[in-house]
């Protein structure tokens, strides 16, 4: 967990050169064989180089789970913290130094079932954080049980005859609590988890990446028919900015709205015109939410960035202040606090 | 100010005034102005409200009842009172909730015009207390109050509800005569608040003068009273609340510190006001974070102080709860934050506008596994601010948590408080780790004296490190699993706290330095203590006192002190928590006095309990 | 806090015949005069004769806040728990105890705020509990701080400056967790509130109610232009399950949609037929969502039932596994359960 | 079997083995089989196993291994035993993390085909251990384990990984071999667990034989060892984890106290096993609620309780600091609840894999304010069955939170278990109120013998009434912020804990009655405690053992105990925990003797320190 600081003085040249095993730290990665996390690790240990920040500027928050070991692994600064709580103690660093990347990696347990509120209560907030679910729809590090994001009737060894709740949306959650940025990727689609990195890097304000990340051993193939080659193309639909949403192997389908409801069409039969089109700029969340609830069979899957709006950082207005109360109250002055109020002088 | 013919005056030490009416009625801001101009004559001070729980309960009802009680003299002043001398009540209900603590044969001020048979109903009274002579045994002074403020005020042609409303003002103005304070205080702080509502103004101005010159001609009052200066130490005063010093305390820490305050809190009664303070202090550079709860006010605190901020979190018991696991994480990963808590009356929800000193078990000893922190405790309203920033000095020096244990009594109770210079202020210089020439840098390598790991802060180049809640090896802070590792790093993390004793003041005995009976205190019972001693020396008995400021850990001396007395009472407002911590410690029979009433010590109760111990033993 | 038991032997007639005075305890109510939490009080004591459910049916359970003193005044069982939690207290409750009717009583702060993460999950669980959430966007037992409903910018005790959180709206929070009954009402509104409460008790699953509700000591008139009678039919639309969406004094105005857009429309120059029309019976929750979104200025504020679908709910899928576990393994015998697995005898 | 020549025949009065491999090695299942078999032989037993803290770490590396170690004997045994007499090593990184266990001169069985170049890197070998002459110490015995297995099962044709993965039944087969035990229960259970799939089943079946024949074929192993029954009590026996028996026992109060149980909990190590278990006995009416966090959890458990269930949750440390406001409340609102706490090493997440009993602090004093519970500690893994159904029974007539205090240790650690007849389990029938006929309905009217106030459940006609955190009026329940009542209420609370000690057995002493000194002990202490003293015994020593099952309160008789012997001794896997609760309350100079290295105590190291203290001291 050591690092030998004698890159203490490189200057912007070296900052630019920093490649993928610049962010690689001492550790072994402990993770089982074929887990998600590696890919997701390894996207962000090649996107990172490419932001131009020196090391020193990361900071990656986690919670607890499998996927919460990620600091470790990432040489840069690092904080492992308690089961759901990553959102709040990166929220506490980040309003004392806005100057710093603050990563959040988080569970689907850990971001949604213990740490749930303070989830969002970030979304809503708008701190400049990035945060990555790592969403394997099971409990990882304790073994096997059923997380929120599992499907009705799941059986793990806590829910032997199956699991009974209605599973969160994460998307939908975070669009709901007023999160600006909402993303979602798959830790198998390389390029496109990189873009949804950079995009998020990108965004001023919270950044929230849902990444569905397979767990071989408690929940494999939890996303299959999403990442299998021979239903991939009918299953996913990739979100473009302005662009109209079609998929399949040909892009051969796309969706139209039907008053409020959405249906899949054969492009042959429909003009492009006719086709919902993909806005992430809308002030108003509907369309996002309305996308975040797609769901196999009837509609494919999307990907993509949901929504992307700018709103003021709550670190950010929290400074303002500080700097308004400042230019009309003057520098606060220690004696002149002491000495507030009424007083009296005892001779 | 006094045309008419002087009635006589007489002198007094000291005395003890209540004010109790319905929660509408203003009583408190009567009593702090009543508190404002007697602090400025030069008496002694020491005040304590009594909020109702409710934020308005019913008129006229019990639970609405409101209550400030002042005690002020010539001498000094260590606690609110045991028993008012005069007890103002503006209507049944205050009377009902109040009188049992009046001294039997007290002045009772009663606003008689509140004693309508609709309020005596409410109050639960079968029939007039002021008529039936049940007040026999006190000195009863009916007033119709509400009539002569109305009187007083025909001429401006206010509504009736706003006059009526005036009605504090009244009976402060008639306060202020009887124990010859001045007026114009009071006639400035109107002009200043209400500036901009001038028709409130004058019809306040015109209450306060006419409750004052109604005294002053009335024959209901034949004499009144005049409370000289006390010796009080030569400086700059001002009044101050538990809350308000804790919080000028922790923005001194910032600025003494050089580091930006960030305090995370959720509100909670009788903790909020501190976080309403800070709020204030932005020119300050404090940053104040609403946290959505608990736990997330006290991780925000723990991600603050890994940025390198003053990071306190403050909150009640029932709050505390909810943080222990996260303190848990900052005791693991050795980063310095601050928990303020100012007990209140429990279990669970308990009574929260009710004092306590009973979650020190709590912070001593409620987190899983070993969890080692310091603990420091104030011992008055004004001793908030030196024990905040004793708070920030130890953890950012240790690096570890440090609880700042206050209580509901000294949080809202006030005091005077001599406004410390600068320079006297402690000093204490942070230390970030910086890199340091290809060196590998060890986040859990320690500094020799106070075993302190180094305070890196995320964005210095060269430092980068992970850090966690689970078991670090010892220097490189990796995760280890390494049985002997775990061994060493549980002693070192007890260790850590054990040394902070050699950096606190020794325990100090006032009186004799050994003798029959030491009667040790912590916290908010130093005010009943030190006056019950100073009142058993006088009476010739061979008793000490002395106050623990530190309890975690304890002074370096505290085990000697307690083998230079026979016995050691501790008075504590729990069932003996502290008194167990000591007895397994030292193995010392110390004896409790225990009080879990949601109140404060009475002196009479500690002087009591110092008689009965000995009588059974020697006496002086 | 005690009832005296004379009527433990009294039959159906006289279940029928209780009255709002039934349900008032014995305890004085203790609001500050004005308190919109009276009202609410006033309608929950008169519809609950109207269910014809003994007394002794009825729980109510809240957190903390003026809000949750709400059981004291209620002449049936009653649970005053701690701060953000009774929803789960409620829902252990509920699991074991599937014959009572049992109320959560919340505040703003108490459900939203730390209690956010068990509303959520009680949503999605849809645990049979009716839900009434207090909502007078500020912190009314605390003496005053802004909460979670509070607008951006609100200045209070621990905001001098004002607040810098985008409020969470509470209905697109539930339902974007799946919430299967999700009404607005305001405190004021007696007649619609009466109706509202009707509704969550009749559903079946995790009624939740939001009601505005005025504090004026700490924030008087947070609703008022909802309830201002000069300006109340301009700013309240009222849902109706199957109607057009139609608002305005006499009715003139009305909401279309454009695309995705919601927009206001005079009547007299738009058919009723192209008017958006309500639906609180599907199961896609994209239209409730858009409602919960509409805001002043730009569109009226909706109050009635958003969504209203029936789901299994999670009490009674327990109690079926239970059901099913004994038809298929037989009633449990802890004579055989002690000998489970492989013994040996020692002689 | 045993065709060929026989091999001498040597008796052992008990063997402590460990298997050790890869986390994907198989191990658990190789240890678990040779228990089984061990247990039908009538052998006593003991057994710990040491999971890896990854899930999967990557193969051949130290944090990788897994380990099983078992104590068998035809004596008594308590623990699963110090220091191996044998370790079964299936690579280097098993080798370099258990060898320093291994007892001098031990056996070490090596698959030595497993030492490649590779592996041996990755356990951070500069050179093969088995071949440098650094385990010279030991009686080292290379099997090349992987071979062989391949050789074995050639003929069935399967894929190399297949083949490859039976080499943990080879193993045990050698193993079953060495120490006389017949293959054919695991046989037996190989064909009823791969049933399904027949070439598994065939492999692993031929896996065993092959390794049972090579050892007694091979002249690696001249000799094989016998250990006979032990003097076991007569009855029906089974092989019972602290977990399961936790499970079991809470199912089985639920059926004595004819009230369904409900089980409400977050996942956690190591505690997540009680609700696996539970959720299996749908069949007995259990209903298990896997909860958003700890704190929903332990409410949802009080909700139940309120509704008249059977309530407990379960949890390990972190999660107990987060249930602590919440158990506050079910203090307050005097609901009966129990809280299962597995304890593991801190603080923090601390080391979550490994053992420790420090929580309990947190479970006597760990919440704001006077709040006090009863704790109850079992003290083998079997003892958890009985432990459960006290907290039940203990909860339910007191109305209370009662802690069980289980640990890693006990959780995952297994022993014989005999099964006890229904009628010798604790009856306890539960009494809800029923309305009165008329008279006024009091929920905080009381119990004379135990103080505890009606269980009135909701739905029952008549006894509407309200409960709830803040403080209750003393019989009538309404909220009270009465100071009389409040101290009142804080004593009553207390009283009834310490009520409960005149419904629990008496401490007993083994040994002696009186002596030099007395070996106190709680919780999983037990074993490695009582193993010692019986030797010490045997040495001749004037040492007793006691053992606290019950933590709050203590047994009635425990200063009269402890005023018996003129030291005691308090082994504890913590700093001093019920030692300082002990001094506290006996003022008794109590010596601690404390480990805290996520690991049991060694027999040896208690006999050590009995061996000091009475050096120090008189010799006996
Ligand atoms: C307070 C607390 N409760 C419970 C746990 C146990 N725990 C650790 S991780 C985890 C869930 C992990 O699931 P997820 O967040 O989905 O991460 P994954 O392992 O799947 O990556 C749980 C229940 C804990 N460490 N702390
Ligand atoms: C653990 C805990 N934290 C904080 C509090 C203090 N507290 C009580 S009620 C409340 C907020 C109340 O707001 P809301 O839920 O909106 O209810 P209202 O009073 O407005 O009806 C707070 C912060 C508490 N009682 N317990
Ligand atoms: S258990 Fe699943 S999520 Fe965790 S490391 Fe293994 S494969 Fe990945
Ligand atoms: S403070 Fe506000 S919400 Fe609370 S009782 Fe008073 S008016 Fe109602
Ligand atoms: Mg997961
Ligand atoms: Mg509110």
């Amino acid at each position: 967990m050591n690092e030998s600081n004698g890159d203490k003085e490189r200057g912007q040249t070296e900052v630019l050169s920093l490649t993928r095993k610049d962010f690689a730290s001492d550790q072994e990665v402990r993770w089982c064989p074929g887990c998600g996390d590696y890919s997701i690790l390894a996207q962000v240990q090649k996107v990172l180089p490419t932001f131009h920040l020196p090391r020193e500027k990361y900071v990656f928050i986690s919670g607890i789970g499998c996927s919460s070991r990620f600091p470790y692994y990432m040489k840069t600064y690092g904080f492992h913290t308690i089961h759901g709580r990553a959102p709040a103690v990166a929220s506490g660093l980040k309003c004392v130094r806005p100057d710093l990347s603050v990563w959040v990696i988080t569970g689907d347990g850990d971001a949604l079932s213990i740490g749930g509120n303070h989830f969002i209560h970030l979304m809503r907030r708008n701190i400049d954080l990035n945060v990555l679910l790592f969403n394997n729809r099971i409990y990882g590090l304790t073994k096997g049980q059923y997380s929120p994001t599992s499907e009705l009737g799941k059986k793990t060894k806590s829910t032997p005859m199956g699991s009974l709740e209605q599973p969160l949306n994460p998307v939908a959650v975070a669009l709901a609590a007023g999160a600006t940025f909402v993303a979602r990727t798959i830790d198998t689609e390389i390029k496109h988890l990189q873009q949804m990195l950079e995009r998020a890097q990108q965004h001023k304000g919270t950044s929230f990446v849902e990444i569905y990340q397979n767990c071989p051993v408690f929940n494999d193939g939890a996303w299959e028919s999403l990442t299998d080659k021979a239903t991939r193309s009918d299953h996913v639909l990739t979100l473009e900015h302005g662009k109209p949403l079609v998929f399949g192997k040909e892009n051969e389908k796309g969706i139209r709205l039907h008053g409020l409801r959405p249906e899949v069409v054969a492009l042959d039969a429909v003009a492009k015109d006719d086709l919902l089109s993909h806005d992430e700029k809308l002030d108003d969340t509907t369309l996002a939410y309305m996308l975040s609830r797609f769901d196999m069979p009837q509609l494919p899957v999307p990907i993509g960035v949901f929504r992307a709006v700018e709103k003021p950082t709550y670190e950010n207005l929290m400074q303002r202040q500080i700097d308004v109360a400042i230019e009309t109250q003057g520098e606060g002055d220690l004696e002149a606090l002491l000495h507030e109020g009424d007083t009296w002088v005892v001779q | 100010m006094s045309e008419t013919v002087e009635k006589p005056i007489e002198e007094l030490e000291s005395v003890i005034i209540r004010f109790a009416g319905d929660s509408g009625d203003g009583m408190q801001l009567t009593g702090t102005q009543f508190t404002n101009t007697t602090a400025l004559l030069g008496n002694d001070i020491s005040t304590f409200p009594d909020f109702p729980a409710e934020i308005r309960a019913p008129a006229g009802t019990l639970p609405g009842v409101s209550g400030f009680q002042l005690n002020f003299g010539s001498r000094r002043i260590l606690t609110p009172g045991d028993s008012p001398d005069v007890l103002v009540a503006m209507n049944p209900a205050a009377l009902k909730v109040n009188l049992r603590d009046l001294a039997r044969g007290g002045t009772l001020i009663a606003n008689e015009d509140a004693f309508t048979a609709q309020n005596l109903k409410k109050a639960g009274y079968a029939s007039n207390p002021l008529e039936d002579g049940s007040l026999n045994g006190y000195q009863l002074i009916k007033v119709p109050v509400t009539f002569l403020t109305m009187q007083g005020l025909k001429e401006l042609g206010l509504p009736k509800s706003t006059a009526e409303r005036c009605k504090n003002f009244f009976a402060l103005g008639l306060l202020c005569w009887l124990y010859d304070r001045p007026i114009e205080p009071t006639l400035r702080w109107i002009e200043e608040r209400f500036g901009k509502l001038p028709e409130i103004a004058e019809a306040n101005s015109t209450a306060i003068k006419a409750g004052y010159y109604f005294a002053e001609t009335t024959e209901l009052f034949p004499k009144h009273y005049q409370v000289k200066k006390a010796p009080i130490e030569p400086g700059k005063y001002r009044k101050i609340t538990g809350n308000e010093a804790a919080a000028l305390g922790f923005v001194a820490a910032s600025r003494l510190a050089k580091t930006p305050l960030f305090y995370g809190s959720y509100p909670i009664t009788p903790a909020s006001d501190i976080l309403h303070e800070l709020a204030r202090f932005k020119n300050y550079g404090v940053k104040t974070f609403q946290a959505e709860d608990e736990i997330a006010a006290v991780t925000a605190v723990i991600g603050a102080a890994y940025g390198g901020a003053l990071a306190v979190t403050g909150t009640s018991g029932p709050g505390v709860a909810l943080k222990s696991e996260a303190i848990g994480l900052a005791v693991m990963v050795e980063l310095p934050i601050v928990i303020a808590n100012v007990q209140r009356a429990g279990p669970s929800t308990g009574m929260p506008t009710k004092t306590e000193q009973a979650d020190l078990f709590q912070a001593v000893l409620g987190r899983n596994s070993e969890s080692p922190v310091a603990v420091v405790a104030p011992a008055t309203p004004a001793d908030c601010f030196a024990m905040a920033i004793e708070a920030c000095r130890i953890a950012t020096k240790y690096m570890l948590p440090v609880f700042f244990l206050s209580d509901g009594f000294l949080a809202n109770g006030a005091e005077p408080w001599k406004i410390p210079a600068l320079s006297e202020l402690p000093s204490f210089a942070i230390r970030h780790a910086s890199a340091n020439g290809g060196e590998t840098f060890q986040p859990y390598s320690r500094d020799e004296e106070t075993l302190a790991r180094p305070w890196a802060l995320p964005g210095t180049p060269g430092l980068e490190h992970r850090i966690g809640g689970i078991e670090k090896a010892n220097l490189s802070g990796n995760v280890s699993y390494d049985p002997d590792n775990h061994a060493a790093m549980v002693k070192l993390r007890a260790e850590k706290v054990e040394r902070i004793a050699n950096d606190i003041p020794l325990l100090q005995v006032k009186g004799q330095p050994e003798g029959d009976l030491l009667v040790l205190g912590w916290g908010s019972t130093y005010g009943p203590i030190t006056a019950a001693v100073e009142q058993a020396q006088h009476e010739g008995l061979k008793v000490s006192s002395a106050h623990l400021r530190y309890l975690s850990p304890f002074p370096r001396n505290l085990g000697e002190v307690l083998g230079r007395f026979d016995r050691v009472l501790l008075p504590e407002m729990n069932m003996g928590q502290c008194r167990m911590l000591i007895r397994a410690r030292y193995l010392k029979d110390v004896v409790g006095l225990n009080k879990v009433k949601g109140r404060p010590f009475m002196i009479s109760e500690i002087l009591a309990k110092i008689h009965e111990l000995l009588e059974k033993g020697e006496r002086a």
